[in-house]
């Protein structure tokens, strides 16, 4: 049985193997003299990206802001079409197919029809880009959790004659949420990534991704790495802020080992 | 005391509608391998309101599934079952039965009190009233110290305790109970006993109880219901003449009419079995 | 197998003996843009040169001049505004011949919007696909006196449709495709396709803030060290200006065979751009196809070097090297086409007129 | 409880049915909607309704049935399409299973070391935080360093090898959490044989992760397509999807129906992945007993 | 027959080391709200090997745990737990032990047999063995006809059965079984007591055995260890002098010696409870 980590070992764990990498990089970089627009080390990233904190933290701020509302409609879908899938099932086998389609339906072909049905000029493309990158994971997970509800606890609503409604919130929801939050904790990172390939296709100036394009066609690539790690960090903070939410809002559990 | 043919199945007492009405009911589990099970075969059963039957019979007779099937947990492949005068569906429904599983099926994100209330809750009871009852129970199967537990912090019989707490919640008019006390100890299980038969008394409630403890269903009981295994049928249904609940007292276990009906259910049980050849297995089948 | 090289079905891998290996990396999908080298390929005149060349496509992603200089292609073709970024940031690598003298980037909007001057941008929306393609904008309204503030600046998908929607005030266009683009849609208030008479259209060839665009780019340290390399590169201008030769005088064949080459594009679609490209070519001011205007050099460099985009940067902040350009091969090569007798200025040129149908087919 | 679910005759008839009330319901909007979209505020809520933005669903089903070019002896777009799909299909499935087995490789490295898992998740977190036009030219070019014997590196491997990138991260996560998902019960029997770590493994763990794993490969696989198809487009591969998106697009104002036809392309792409792992679902039905019937 | 004290807890033969031998042993639960529960304190017990050894005692009290810290599943707060002369875990390691918890714990996704094999699997016994082992001990629980099954499709009182079979699979020196008759009915509980005391009369394995039927904590033991409510300790072990395991028939369950054994068992359980006022709950603590 594990025991839950401690602490130090959470935190110490990833920044001592981060350090080790970048170092190895740095290493690297130095060693085999690989020129920056092949590789740019991690010291000139650095000194790039504090020279220009500001840029990447506007550029955050409008990717962020998207990816944001892009995960909270995403999110706020997924879950409720999985419960009506769950209590509906006829609604789950009329959308299984488009549903399946939705989920791979790339960004590529969905953003430039997006820009069009709602302005090129709008972020609302990027954003709905997002949600529906978010919606394929936490809809999948939410209903393969939805029906994960033990059998003895299904017959238990069943004799209550709750309603499927009743049922969901007692028992299936509490059991899927476990399988809500990897749905989630996927979506998190790729709410930022979606709404950050979408500003490739149009869509106002301003965001990390048409950054980070800008700088790497003109072989600035201490720049653009500069935004990929102001993507990397905005990225890391949804998922940490996700993970926050799962530890606040996970019910009770008796598993030997949970991760 | 006297034993019935099972073609006169009646509840002792008969106003209104039974509680339970079971006519012809049969069960087959369908298996893709083909090698179907026949759990229950012409069952006929009625229970009067407020009367106390135990199920008893051999491992996987179809005692559970019978109760599943009144529960509408399940549908029977044939017959009919009615309780309260309805279908065993609207009767579902209706709320018209409380349940306790083999199974405890406590929901492990919710502490002991909150599983008790559980019901309550879904049937939209007050918050004040939800808590003054769930108290009540706790007590009653001696938690109260465990109301904020989970139940994987809990024993195994306390578990069953919980679950036990949770189907008499609602004070139903029907009970519907599945080896609710057998992982008890002997004490505990009596102190329940006790108690059960004070509730049934007090709420008028009908009970369906399946038990393995021949001693327990003649002290509980009306009528003990004997099953017979695979395809389970009834054998036998031995009236049980002790007085109605409010006269039974623990002196009542000592009594000769307490032995006696023991001894004819116990041999209802074994009877064939005695006469048939000990095969190494231990159903006899 | 060659799936992927983008190369076209002539690679004579039987007879590649003597033939010398070389890659040209493009800066986008095959289409006529590169009509010349595509017809160079297929008219044979790089294997008259003794040279097998493969074409590299481009992508979204690739950096055609970091290609090169991260030697995994032999030439590239970029523009010289783009390539000024990387050679600041340590890519060693000359233009040896300048293509396209003219610019082909414009800006265009509806007649009702009047937009006619790069001053009329100011408070409009305006397109840009950026990826280095927005700096002749960006010099044009500094010059006009409009800050990038002063516009709300639109990022510009792969279609039209943001200016056909009307998001987008004044998008940009290049001549030969995103102009046809619009000319190719149906403009829903005649139900007929759009009429340049519809647009206004801002030339920075015209208001002076026009930078070189394709250019043929090769490795500087090879160009120095290696004969060979530096042989085999006015070789490959060589050819190369045959193809953009055919290409003036033969607009339906080189669109046919850019198409051949696996371009999707519709046929007036490409014989439109092969045709608008070739405007831009000939006939050559610079004294022969590829010679490197010393003038037009300065200005994109002065322009490079003075103009800030949106967040303030410029794309050159110093001189480029001396290595960044010459005119050394390119005139070699010309030499060598004179010699043989080719008209290498095209002062005859006369474009076509093309008609082009709905979604450029 | 057995599982019954709907016979696949039904499934197919309902599934049929979704995608007409989806056509219906465009055609509706199309026809009662405004040109402009509903817009409140600043903010378009329901889109456009013009041609543009919105053809007619007859116009895009009508496309497929019409040559490329017109040129004449151009194939069919429906042809060009399932071409370049099953073209981008083989590509997506060599980066699903590169995914799939690095992501099962990786959940089953943390599940045995606690430390492992702290160390790593955060990286395997953010590795996804790295847009994906970041990396694509990278692996492109240190890829075309590769060449061992006469095994060289081709641009597809580059864009299966991206599509993995994407695929890998679902099933890590999903498998991490479905290794750690027997119930304690189990965890404990294993305990009292003694077994190794290994048979854990093998006999409890991985059986009772099904259930998280079946998305994770669902998941993996629509990544994997949606990974290729960015791939192809942002190194420039020829003969997929993607590319045949970004080339089609050039034609979107004047034949609007046409940047639909890869589109429906990719949807095909990713139904036939989807149904493949729906079959692996179907084959491992027996560690799925729990499951509420699909 | 005759009631030890705690501290003379020694088994009745003591050849070699001890089966087991717990030594002082005490449990606490933490728990986050502070509200600690101990359930063990100062516990003392030696099994000698082939010795049968039942727990007795209220809900509660204990003996789940006991029985986890003896097969190493838990780690004792206090004290010291010796198998086979081995620390417990060793002994786990060298699968001194079979053990069938209190709920069955089988694998849902693999049928009964399979089930009953895995311990076999798990420790590579070639298939073929596998498959007559597995034969041999379906039908001693008499689930002969669902081998290929899966657990879901079982009754509780099957699932249990199957469960027990697999503890058996290894023929190990030392079984913990945790409630296994619990869901029993009396005949097939009797049949399979029966053949328990049969095999470890065969094997000469030890058991330790947690039950709350008196009677069969009886009939099954040398020794009968009767352990009081929270905190739990031993209150009193009596020693059970029935004759070996061989000699045991039906006929035992008639004897004198037999019921004044049960008596000896109610009166040490019930022994307290009966002077302390009856409290509204259940558990006297
Ligand atoms: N879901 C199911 N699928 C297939 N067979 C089943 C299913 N449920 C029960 N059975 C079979 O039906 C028969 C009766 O089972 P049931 O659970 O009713 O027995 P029981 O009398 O409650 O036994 P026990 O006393 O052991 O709990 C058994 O043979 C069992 O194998
Ligand atoms: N994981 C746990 N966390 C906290 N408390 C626990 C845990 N497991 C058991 N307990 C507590 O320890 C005490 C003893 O539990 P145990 O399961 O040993 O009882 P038991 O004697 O087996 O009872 P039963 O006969 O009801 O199975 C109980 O009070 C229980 O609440
Ligand atoms: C990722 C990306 N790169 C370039 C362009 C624009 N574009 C397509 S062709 C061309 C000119 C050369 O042909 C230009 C500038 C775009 N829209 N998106
Ligand atoms: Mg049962
Ligand atoms: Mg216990």
């Amino acid at each position: 049985m594990k025991q839950s980590a401690s602490l130090p070992r959470t935190i110490l764990a990833p920044i001592l193997l981060g350090v080790l990498a970048v170092a190895l990089w740095q290493l690297a970089v130095v060693a085999l003299e690989i020129k920056p627009f092949v590789l740019p080390s991690p010291v000139s990233i650095a000194t790039e990206f504090s020279g220009s904190v500001s840029s990447v933290w506007a550029a955050s701020l409008v990717t962020g802001a998207n990816a944001l509302i892009g995960l909270l409609i995403g999110a706020v879908v997924g879950i409720i079409a999985a419960i009506i899938a769950t209590v509906l099932p006829i609604t789950d086998e009329l959308s299984a197919p488009l549903v399946a389609a939705a989920s791979v339906i790339p960004i590529v072909a969905l953003a430039p029809v997006f820009y069009t049905m709602f302005g090129a000029d709008k972020e609302t493309a990027r954003q709905l880009v997002a949600a529906l990158a978010v919606f394929i994971p936490v809809y999948l997970n939410t209903l393969r959790g939805l029906r994960q509800a033990r059998p003895v606890h299904r017959d238990l609503m069943r004799a209550y004659g709750a309603s499927a409604w009743q049922a969901t919130r007692a028992v299936t929801l509490p059991g899927a949420v476990p399988f809500l939050f990897i749905g989630l904790r996927i979506a998190s990172s790729l709410a930022v990534i979606s709404a950050l390939i979408g500003e490739y296709f149009g869509g106002p100036i301003g965001g990390l991704g048409k950054s980070i394009t800008s700088a790497a066609a003109s072989s600035n690539y201490s720049l653009a790495y500069a935004y990929v790690l102001g993507a990397i960090i905005l990225g890391l903070v949804f998922y940490i802020v996700t993970l926050g939410l799962e530890k606040l809002v996970s019910p009770h559990r008796a598993s030997a080992s949970a991760p | 005391m006297s034993t019935e043919s099972s073609a006169q199945n009646q509840p002792i007492a008969s106003t209104g509608p039974a509680a339970v009405s079971v006519t012809g009911v049969g069960k087959v589990f369908a298996s893709r391998k083909g090698a179907d099970v026949t759990a229950l075969e012409a069952v006929d059963l009625t229970i009067a309101p407020g009367e106390f039957v135990s199920l008893i019979g051999p491992s996987g007779c179809g005692k559970s599934t019978l109760l599943r099937l009144i529960a509408d947990l399940d549908t029977p492949t044939s017959g009919s079952i009615e309780v309260f005068g309805k279908t065993a569906r609207q009767a579902r429904i209706d709320q018209a039965y409380g349940i306790a599983f083999q199974q405890a099926g406590l929901l492990p994100w919710r502490t002991v009190r909150a599983n008790i209330e559980l019901p309550l809750e879904l049937h939209k009871v007050g918050k004040a009233e939800r808590g003054a009852r769930s108290s009540e129970l706790l007590s009653l199967v001696g938690l109260a110290d465990f109301a904020d537990k989970y139940p994987d912090q809990l024993s195994g019989g306390m578990q069953q305790r919980v679950a036990i707490a949770r189907s008499l919640a609602e004070s139903p008019g029907l009970l519907l109970m599945d080896e609710p006390f057998g992982a008890l100890d002997e004490m505990t299980r009596e102190r329940m006993q006790t108690e059960l038969v004070r509730i049934c008394a007090e709420t008028g409630a009908a009970v369906v109880f399946v038990t393995h403890s021949i001693p327990e269903a003649v002290f509980l009981s009306n009528r003990v219901v004997v099953m017979s295994p695979r395809p389970g049928r009834i054998r036998d249904v031995i009236a049980v003449d002790l007085g109605r609940a409010e006269g039974r007292g623990e002196g009542l276990r000592e009594a000769d009419s307490f032995f006696e009906a023991v001894v004819a259910v116990r041999e209802s049980l074994h009877g064939e079995a005695a006469g048939a050849p000990a095969a190494r297995g231990v159903d006899q089948r | 197998g060659c799936s992927s090289s983008g190369g076209s079905d002539d690679s004579t891998d039987s007879a590649s003996g003597e033939l010398t290996p070389v890659t040209l990396q493009l800066q986008w999908f095959a289409q006529a843009q590169f009509a010349g080298y595509y017809a160079a390929l297929d008219q044979g005149y790089y294997k008259d040169e003794g040279l097998d060349v493969t074409i590299l496509e481009g992508g979204a992603d690739i950096v055609p001049q970091d290609v090169l200089s991260a030697g995994d292609a032999d030439y590239a073709i970029s523009w010289v505004p783009k390539v000024l970024g990387s050679i600041e940031q340590g890519a060693e690598i000359t233009d040896v011949a300048q293509i396209f003298e003219r610019s082909a980037t414009t800006q265009i909007s509806m007649k009702d919007k009047n937009i006619t001057t790069a001053a009329d941008l100011k408070g409009k929306k305006v397109g840009s696909w950026g990826y280095g393609n927005e700096w002749e904008l960006f010099a044009g309204m500094q010059k006009a006196g409009v800050a990038t503030d002063d516009i709300s600046l639109v990022q510009q998908a792969f279609d039209m449709n943001g200016f056909l929607a009307g998001d987008i005030d004044a998008a940009q266009a290049m001549t030969y495709n995103e102009y046809a683009q619009v000319l190719e849609a149906t403009n829903p208030a005649t139900g007929k396709l759009f009429t340049p008479d519809d647009l206004n259209v801002i030339d920075w060839n015209k208001e002076g803030t026009a930078m070189l665009q394709d250019a043929i780019w090769a490795d500087s340290a090879k160009l120095a060290d290696d004969d060979a390399y530096a042989d085999q590169t006015v070789k490959f201008i060589k050819a190369s200006i045959k193809g953009w030769i055919y290409a003036k005088d033969n607009p339906e064949k080189a669109a046919a065979i850019v198409t051949a080459a696996g371009s999707t594009l519709g046929e007036s679609h490409q014989l439109w751009m092969t045709n608008e490209v070739n405007k831009l070519i000939w006939p050559s001011t610079s004294g022969g196809i590829g010679m490197i205007d010393e003038d037009a050099w300065k200005q994109t460099v002065d322009i490079a070097m003075g103009t800030k985009n949106e967040t303030g940067a410029t794309v050159i902040s110093a001189e480029p090297p001396a290595s960044a350009h010459t005119n050394e091969y390119v005139e070699k090569a010309l030499a060598e086409l004179k010699d043989e007798g080719v008209d290498t200025e095209g002062a005859d040129f006369t474009p076509i007129d093309v008609t082009l149908k709905a979604g450029g087919e | 409880m057995t599982r019954t679910g709907s016979p696949l005759g039904r499934r197919v008839l309902l599934g049929v049915l979704g995608v007409v009330v989806l056509a219906a319901i465009w055609e509706l909007y199309k026809a009662l909607g405004p040109a402009t979209g509903v817009v409140i505020g600043d903010l378009t809520v329901l889109p456009r309704t013009s041609d543009l933005a919105m053809p007619h669903v007859w116009d895009m089903v009508a496309r497929l049935f019409r040559p490329v070019r017109s040129a004449g002896d151009d194939e069919m777009m429906w042809q060009a399409v399932l071409q370049a799909s099953f073209f981008s299909l083989g590509v997506a499935a060599v980066g699903w299973f590169v995914g799939v087995v690095v992501g099962m490789v990786l959940a089953i490295f943390m599940q045995r070391f606690r430390t492992a898992e702290s160390a790593l998740l955060p990286w395997i977190v953010l590795s996804q935080t790295v847009p994906l036009i970041a990396i694509a030219p990278l692996v492109k070019r240190w890829g075309s360093q590769i060449e061992i014997g006469s095994f060289s590196w081709e641009n597809w491997m580059s864009v299966a090898l991206i599509a993995s990138y994407l695929a890998f991260f679902p099933v890590s996560i999903g498998a991490l959490r479905g290794l750690g998902s027997p119930d304690v019960n189990h965890v404990e029997l294993m305990r009292t044989y003694s077994v190794g770590w290994w048979a854990t493994l093998v006999r409890l763990r991985l059986p009772a992760s099904v259930p998280y794993l079946l998305p994770a490969l669902r998941l993996a696989a629509a990544n994997a397509v949606i990974g290729t198809v960015v791939a192809e487009v942002s190194i420039g591969l020829r003969g997929g999807i993607g590319r045949m998106i970004v080339e089609y697009a050039a034609a979107a104002g004047g034949d609007p129906a046409k940047p639909w036809a890869p589109i429906f392309g990719a949807v095909l792409v990713g139904l036939l992945a989807a149904g493949v792992v729906a079959l692996i679902g179907l084959a491992l039905a027996r560690y799925r007993r729990g499951e509420t019937p699909a």
